[in-house]
């Protein structure tokens, strides 16, 4: 081929979404068709073309996009093997999630309006994963904060609102403080591009104060959408947005966002040796670890299904951070890994609550007794996903475990052991009553909305096949993990390179 | 080409798990499928293929037709598979796959009860023999605990599989204690392959274990093993789960801890006296406790769990005593296994036969006379009378007895053997003076009965030499006579015994156990209402203050700044101050002007520059 | 000399003057006069500043400044005014 | 005067114009039509003098034939040329929206004689090369200002612009005194010369600090630095719609920029740092005040106005870093950023404006709380706000988040880093305000069925918004060009 694509792929992949989510806004409400085919173009041209950049960051391709917004101030697009890997688990997620969405608003208003602000949200997902640099980085991370909003407040209630606004007090916080953080260390260091191995380490000691004060502004404002507590406020509320898009927020956009902004600055920005010499590490630690068991224990009382869910991701995320804080390649892997390990998981979770909710009005983890009869496909699939979020070989969930675990002790930091096994007994304590209710209760004689679709299935074909092939994922992802082209895989290749093995 | 049997043998279930379950993805959900699936019919299940009974067929075939040794590398599949056929998993194939056979046809053609939950019970079924058969095979750590994890968790949905109070009770305690053992595991295999570098343990390559390690995994497989005081959920699950549950979770499930200690542990290699050791005497205390509290049992399903208990106990002692004297491990080892598969064998008969006793055949039928017989026969085996299994399982073991440093060691392992004896006479006894209800339809379960029994009477000419067959004679007589005399106390003086039975409940540390966990929530709620209350009321402020900055306004703040005398004032103000500050910070270029330039601005020199600078003008 | 202090002088006093009349006044007509008073002081600054002696011709640009201001002063005043009116009208009618 | 003057762009962003003002006054009937004629041409010309200054940098024109001592000069450089650039583009927004926006004849042909005014006015005020003719322009600016503000005829609106036109006399009167001094003090009124003479002189220090004063004393008042913005929200929220843009996005712009000429070009020996931080002070002021101001405002267009106050304040906190940073190419940056934000406000506020007027037109009213429907109804105004309100909040990818980057960035390395506690408070409390509007926009209202409603009003809202967003935040190194500064300054 003699077109070079080098620098036009990332910038494309971002376009892929941005421009047909322009476009959205201006069809027509009742335009269903012409949505659809904007939606899922879109979608579909951007798995093909990130299939195409994969194949090249795997032979060793470069591909960067730089435009000069202002003198010194550069947009830099930048596909490395990190990117890649938040890039493929948001777009693969984001066609999923767009055809869940389609059949789960298929009975709403506004959607020309949704839609609009969902593509906008995936390409500054991408963005943020793309982003060679922390300006990039900060450019696309208050994008996605705009572009969600809206998502949240769809629904127009007040509660949607209130939790709207809440989220945005937090987020829009956040940002601020990463952006000081980031133009605080810009002045340090000058432009400077995000480098495996860390570019800041060669910086003298009487700056090391400096650092570490810049650290921690990064960290709290990467924390507020990584939902590290005490930041975490923000999570629960924003429950009300409809299920399509808290599974965007929890698994696939804001949260990740967040996750993925810490494993940047901590392994492209300081250098994860250099983190650990400042004594960085021990921050994130404990914050990390606080943050799994506190997300979990606060899951344990809730009854609401999506609020519990809410507070398994606030518990889950932090595996990724925790991953970054142990020194050494094989956490790394954990915490990599697990970046997609828990999207895939958590999306399969909320889009069975949404099924729930959709098809027999369940809202509330004590309503569920027996829905696993009256809606078997979705409660197995919600079986696998939370499964999988407690551990169990050999879901997904437990090659992150496994790693993390290992490359806690590796690193002679066994009380990681603790921390995992606290995890798994409190995730177990909330997620297997709910398996027991929707399998082992009987029916109630009737579901207060239910509601019957024209099929032969349990719930309309969009609704239902989306989990169904996210479990599969999570299945795949865990069985498959040593096969050449896994999560797993890729994530020993980012570790390999940001650790120069 | 055999080798693919190893991976075929595990996933076999796996796949029938799906027609097993019996759920219909397809079927008219709009009129009103909730009300004919709420409703659980009693009888007999409708026909259809035994999908249980056929799980366990490939793992048959396969102890017979692959040979020792073989591997099947599959180094993509999970986290790097390697599966493998030694000595010991084939014997712990073989008596699993057989027991599971059994189980499986007494479930297909007799297991009754809620049947609308039948396909719930048999995929469950299913999932914990594939979990059972792949950590037999599985040489990989990561096979063994997925397995491990697998069995462990669809056996809980066995255990409350008929949703009583007891049986949901029960599931609780099983669960909590199997989740926090698989917990220690995975604690254990990561600090393993961390120490060792090796994700393939077996004895050779996991010498240099750390004690913490080792702790880890005696105690996350002890729980399994019941080993004391980790035991609690044994006597509570055995008798809540449906019989072929209660006869694998015996038979097959609670024999895999000892698996995996032979896998994980330096057996053989190295000489651990301190872990040895402990670990016999916690066999040995295993034993002491587990005895006695089954005596005193009600319920024939306890009696045969707290059995188990105290033969696990047993097993224990032995592997803590190889452990001490690694020369001992080819004997230990084998032995072990052996004992293993014919207490699996034996256990899952007597369970069955429980089942049996209560449903085949009417009362003083010649069918419940020769279920009592069997029982008898089954009993005998378990404790280890001359001439059957037991007998010769346990004369294997005696070199590694003898060889204990623990001189009194003979006479504890005897006064065992008669404790074990008492506690079969108790449990004949219980099962004497059940009424059964006679139900039709248990031919299937009978002959899957029939095949325990032929294996365990063949059992020692199989594999016992012929100076075996007589042994152990001294301890059962012994514990016969007792029974004997008690038995005839009993039916002469029921008032005197009368006090003994159920003295302790089953699960007997529970019951202490219980008000410490009672008080602990208590106080918890307590101490986290008032926590909450305080956080509430802070919160309530923090949105008070809140409101009261950023709410609705009150009133035009800025009138008053729109008044011209006061925005004037500040703007003069401003003004003046503007000016100060700039002649205050005058550049300091020409320090001879720099002392006048703070002064009011002196009109005369103005008017002096403006004229030098148009010469034109004269100043007179 | 003495003159053209004098007339620079009196600018200044004009303006001081008629800043503290507008400030302190809260009539619109005599805020108005109060600034074309002001603006009376600065044009008077601007013809002190003009005088370049006895016989010899006045600078002619402070000239052009001045009358260019009391153009533009007479057009704001009128702006003033009207918009004053318009008040009064208004009020009158509520 | 000769022909060539007469096609000169310089000239010809004044006299368009002016010749429009005097044409709609003429012929009132074809006002629309005739203004926006000449909006087209004005910005036409507008632009092709950017490209000329763009490519070949300052130009000057003299009028009057005489010597540049005293002529009546023309001058346009690069920070005159962003602006002018910016007013007319936004002005050409304004025309358009304007043409459909007033219902009453009256008005409306009272509105295109007094705009095109005012444009010119503007247009000469960023192009003069002489302080007296800033005098004249920044007059005939407020009094034309004034004028368009009371349109509405309503009561409030009267007594807010009467309130304003005296604020503004009062400032150009000051500001007429300091020239005054000047003359006395330099004898010339060219920008140029004037410059020179205070850099060559330093005995005349002490009177150029008195001139600084009364000039920059006078023109904040028109700037409505905090506290002296007491006259701008009122008189900007009782104003027509296409008006308050007008005054919000340009105007107050106009005297900011005087006083930057001022400070920088003219007075630079004179200013330091005491005074700078004076001012960046108050302006900090401004931005927390009038932030918190318009979070609590009823009113969407009082919110509008008060956001002004503190974008306004934002412009003052530049003085400091200036003064603290030596020429070069950090200094530049800085510099470009300023006019950055400036521009950026321009046109983000214009664009605000403009949605705000539709909205109020629609609903009858402007209380923000009683909004939703309105907002829910308008999906492209809502968005035209949405995007004008992150650039006023400073969110990527904006001008303004460029300007407020820099402007920290050099804030932390001249070791103020007190402004970046000022800015991160504005920018919160930015957000607050502008979301409050927008939450309105996600109600349990009816949905529309089209994305645009009223094509003349929504588009030039949405593009001056969308400028304001998309092309300054994604590609403002043009600006540096234009500007002629060092690219690619950074530490």
């Amino acid at each position: 081929m003699s077109l070079d694509l080098g620098p036009l792929l990332p910038g494309a992949i971002v376009l892929s979404s941005m421009l047909p989510g322009v476009l959205i806004f201006l069809v027509d409400e009742e335009s269903h068709l012409l949505r659809t085919l904007l939606n899922l173009f879109g979608a579909v041209l951007k798995l093909v073309l990130v299939g195409v950049m994969i194949w090249g960051v795997w032979r060793g391709e470069v591909f960067e996009s730089r435009l000069d917004i202002a003198p010194g101030l550069e947009l830099v697009l930048h596909a490395d093997a990190l990117s890649v890997l938040f890039v493929s688990l948001s777009t693969v997620l984001w066609l999923i999630t767009t055809v869940y969405a389609i059949g789960y608003l298929e009975y709403s208003v506004n959607r020309s309006r949704f839609f609009g602000f969902f593509s906008l949200c995936v390409s500054a997902t991408v963005g943020i994963a793309l982003a060679g640099n922390l300006l990039t980085f900060v450019i696309f991370y208050e994008i996605l904060t705009l572009a969600t909003y809206p998502l949240v407040a769809h629904r127009g209630t007040p509660e949607a609102t209130r939790g709207a606004k809440i989220y945005l007090a937090y987020t829009l916080s956040g940002g601020l403080l990463l952006l000081v953080g980031a133009v605080w260390l810009r002045t340090l260091t000058g432009p400077v591009d995000f480098l495996a191995g860390g570019v800041l380490s060669g910086m003298p000691a009487s700056m090391h104060g400096e650092l570490v004060a810049i650290f921690v502004l990064l960290l709290a404002g990467l924390g507020v959408k990584a939902a590290l507590v005490p930041l975490h406020g923000w999570l629960p509320q924003s429950m009300v947005a409809p299920a399509p898009v808290s599974a965007l927020l929890h698994a696939v956009a804001v949260v990740k966002a967040g996750a993925f902004g810490i494993l940047r600055v901590v392994f492209d920005v300081y250098g994860v040796e250099f983190a650990a010499e400042l004594g960085l590490l021990a921050i994130l630690a404990a914050l990390a670890s606080l943050t799994i068991l506190y997300g979990s224990v606060l899951a344990l009382t809730q009854d609401g299904l999506k609020k519990r869910l809410a507070f398994s991701t606030v518990s889950q995320v932090s595996y990724i951070a925790l991953g970054a804080s142990l020194l050494g390649p094989i956490a790394t892997v954990g915490g990599m890994v697990h970046l997609v390990h828990q999207g895939i998981m958590k999306i399969t979770l909320f889009l069975c609550a949404g099924n729930y909710a959709e098809t027999l009005g369940v809202h509330k983890v004590s309503q569920m007794d027996g829905v696993g009869r009256r809606m078997p496909l979705t409660t197995l699939a919600f079986s696998v996903g939370a499964l999988g979020m407690i551990g169990i070989p050999p879901i997904a969930g437990f090659v992150s475990k496994w790693y993390l675990g290992l490359g806690g002790v590796t690193a002679g930091q066994h009380w990681v052991l603790l921390v995992l096994a606290a995890s798994t007994l409190l995730n177990a304590g909330y997620f297997l009553p709910i398996l027991y209710r929707a399998w082992f209760r009987p029916l109630p004689a009737a579901w207060e909305n239910e509601h019957r679709f024209q099929t032969r299935f349990e719930t309309m074909g969009a609704l239902l096949w989306p989990p169904v092939i996210t479990a599969v994922l999570c299945l795949l992802a865990g069985l498959f993990a040593a096969a050449p082209v896994s999560p797993l895989q890729w994530a020993q290749l980012i570790a390999r390179r940001e650790y120069g093995l | 080409m055999s080798a693919w049997l190893l991976l075929v043998l595990w996933v076999w279930p796996l796949v029938l798990s799906l027609p097993a379950s019996r759920v219909r993805f397809r079927q008219d959900w709009a009129v009103g499928a909730t009300a004919s699936v709420a409703k659980p019919v009693l009888g007999p299940r409708r026909s259809a293929l035994p999908w249980v009974a056929l799980g366990p067929l490939p793992a048959l075939v396969a102890v017979l037709a692959v040979p020792l040794g073989t591997e099947l590398a599959m180094p993509w599949l999970f986290l790097g598979t390697q599966l493998g056929l030694d000595a010991t998993a084939r014997v712990y194939l073989g008596f699993t796959a057989l027991l599971w056979l059994a189980a499986g046809l007494y479930t297909a053609y007799g297991e009754r009860g809620a049947s609308g939950h039948a396909g719930r019970f048999d995929a469950l079924f299913l999932l914990a023999m594939t979990g059972n058969l792949w950590l037999i095979v599985a040489q990989d750590l990561f096979g063994f605990y997925a397995g491990f994890a697998m069995m462990s968790i669809a056996s809980y949905g066995l255990v409350i599989h008929d949703g009583s109070t007891s049986a949901l009770r029960a599931g609780k305690v099983y669960l909590v204690m199997a989740l926090v053992g698989e917990v220690a595991v995975f604690a254990g295999l990561v600090l393993l392959a961390s120490e060792t570098g090796t994700t393939l343990p077996e004895p050779a390559s996991v010498r240099d274990l750390s004690g913490l390690t080792i702790a880890l995994l005696l105690l996350g497989l002890g729980v399994k093993a019941g080993m004391i005081p980790l035991h609690l959920w044994l006597p509570l699950a055995h008798p809540a789960a449906p019989v072929p549950a209660s006869a694998v979770l015996s038979g097959t499930m609670i024999k895999v801890a000892l698996l995996g200690w032979l896998r994980f542990l330096p057996v053989g290699e190295l000489a651990l006296p301190d872990w040895g050791h402990n670990l016999a005497l916690a066999g040995l205390a295993t034993m002491a406790l587990a005895l006695p509290v089954g005596i005193v049992q009600r319920d024939a399903k306890v009696i045969l769990a707290y059995s188990s208990v105290a033969k696990m106990g047993f097993l224990m002692l032995i592997l803590g005593l190889t452990l001490v004297q690694p020369a001992l491990a080819p004997v230990g080892v084998a032995g072990i296994a052996l004992y293993a598969a014919q207490h699996g064998l034996a256990k899952g008969g007597l369970f069955l036969g429980v089942g049996l006793r209560k449903h085949a055949g009417a009362p003083g039928s010649l069918a419940q006379a020769l279920i009592l017989g069997v029982l008898v026969f089954f009993a005998l085996a378990l404790a280890g009378a001359p001439f059957t299994s037991g007998a010769v399982a346990k004369y294997n073991l005696k070199p590694v007895l003898d060889a204990a440093e623990w001189t009194w060691l003979g006479g504890a392992v005897a006064a065992s053997a008669a404790g074990t004896t008492l506690l079969m006479a108790r449990f004949l006894w219980v099962m004497v003076r059940t009424e059964p209800h006679e139900e039709s339809g248990w031919t299937w379960p009978l002959a899957a009965w029939g095949l325990l029994l032929v294996l365990v009477a063949l059992f020692p000419f199989a594999f016992g030499k012929p100076a075996s067959w007589a042994t152990n004679a001294g301890p059962i007589g012994l514990g016969v006579g007792i029974a004997a005399a008690v038995a005839l106390l009993a039916a002469t003086r029921p008032k005197l015994l009368a006090p003994f039975i159920g003295l302790v409940s089953p699960g007997d540390l529970l019951a202490l156990l219980a008000p410490l966990l009672d008080a602990f929530r208590q106080s918890g709620t307590t101490l986290l209402d008032d926590l909450g209350q305080a956080w509430s009321r802070l919160q309530a402020l923090g949105a008070a203050g809140f409101e009261r900055v950023f709410g609705t306004p009150v009133g035009d703040v800025e009138r008053g700044l729109r008044q011209w005398s006061l925005a004037g004032a500040l703007w003069v103000g401003i003004s003046a101050l503007l000016l100060i500050l700039l002649l205050a910070s005058r550049p300091l270029v020409a320090p001879d002007t720099g002392a006048d330039a703070a002064a009011p601005v002196p009109t005369s020199t103005l008017l002096r520059k403006f004229r030098d600078r148009i010469p034109s003008l004269s100043l007179s | 000399m003495t003159a053209q202090f004098l007339y620079g002088g009196a600018g200044l006093i004009l303006f001081v003057l008629g800043l503290w009349s507008f400030l302190v006044h809260a009539p619109l007509l005599r805020k108005l006069i109060a600034l074309n008073i002001m603006g009376g002081g600065v044009f008077h600054v601007l013809i002190a500043v003009a005088y370049r002696g006895d016989g010899v011709p006045p600078d002619p640009v402070p000239h052009a400044l001045v009358l260019t201001g009391i153009v533009v002063a007479v057009s704001a005043t009128a702006l003033g005014l009207v918009l004053g009116a318009r008040m009064q009208a208004g009020e009158r009618e509520g | 005067m000769h022909l060539d003057l007469l096609t000169d762009p310089l000239v010809l962003c004044i006299m368009l114009p002016l010749l429009g003002a005097v044409l709609t006054a003429a012929l009132p009937r074809r006002a629309v039509l005739l203004g926006s004629l000449m909006a087209v041409a004005t910005s036409a010309a507008a632009v092709t003098l950017t490209i000329l200054v763009w490519q070949s940098g300052t130009l000057r024109v003299a009028l009057g034939g005489w010597d540049q001592k005293l002529a009546i000069s023309l001058r346009a450089d690069g920070l005159a040329t962003a602006l002018v650039v910016m007013a007319n583009i936004v002005g050409l927004g304004i025309s358009v929206y304007a043409s459909g926006y007033f219902r009453d004849p009256e008005r409306m042909r009272a509105f295109w004689p007094l705009w095109l005014l005012l444009w010119a006015a503007l247009n000469g005020l960023f192009l003069a090369g002489d302080l007296f003719n800033l005098y004249v322009m920044l007059e005939l600016l407020g009094i034309a200002a004034a004028a368009l503000g009371a349109l509405t005829g309503s009561r409030d609106a009267i007594a807010a612009n009467l309130r304003y036109l005296l604020v503004g006399l009062l400032g150009s009167i000051t500001y007429l005194l300091g020239v005054a001094l000047l003359y006395t003090a330099h004898g010339t009124l060219d920008l140029d010369l004037v410059a020179a003479s205070i850099a060559a002189d330093d005995e005349l220090f002490a009177v150029n600090a008195a001139t600084l004063v009364l000039m920059v004393a006078g023109l904040a008042l028109k700037a409505a630095l905090f506290p002296l913005h007491f006259w701008l929200p009122p008189a900007h929220a009782n104003a027509p719609a296409p008006v308050s843009a007008a005054l919000s996005a340009l105007v107050v712009k106009a005297a900011f920029y005087l006083i930057l000429r001022l400070w920088l070009d003219l007075f630079a020996p004179v200013t330091g740092m005491a005074a700078a931080m004076l001012l960046a002070l108050l302006g900090a002021a401004a931005v927390v005040w009038g932030s918190w101001r318009a979070l609590r405002a009823e009113r969407l267009k009082l919110l509008a106005a008060y956001s002004t106050v503190a974008q306004i304040g934002y412009l003052f906190l530049f003085l400091p870093l200036l003064a603290a940073t030596p020429a070069g190419p950090v200094r530049d940056s800085l510099l470009a950023a300023l006019v950055l934000m400036a521009v950026t406000h321009g046109f983000a506020k214009a664009g605000f404006f403009l949605a705000t007027g539709l909205v109020q037109t629609n609903a009858g009213h402007d209380r923000i709380d009683d909004l939703g429907g309105t907002a829910q109804r308008l999906p492209a105004t809502t968005f035209a706000i949405a995007l004008s309100g992150s650039a006023l909040i400073g969110l990527p990818p904006s001008g303004s988040f460029i300007g407020k980057w820099l402007l920290m960035q050099c804030a932390i390395e001249t070791g103020q880093w007190w402004w970046v506690i000022v800015v991160t408070t504005g920018t919160l409390l930015a957000a607050a305000y502008v979301f409050r509007v927008l939450s309105r926009a996600f109600g349990l209202e009816p949905t529309p069925l089209r994305f645009i409603t009223d094509a003349r009003a929504e588009i030039p809202a949405l593009l001056l918004a969308l400028v304001s967003v998309a092309v300054l935040g994604l590609a403002s190194g043009p600006l540096w060009t234009l500007l002629g500064l060092q690219a690619g300054g950074d530490a």
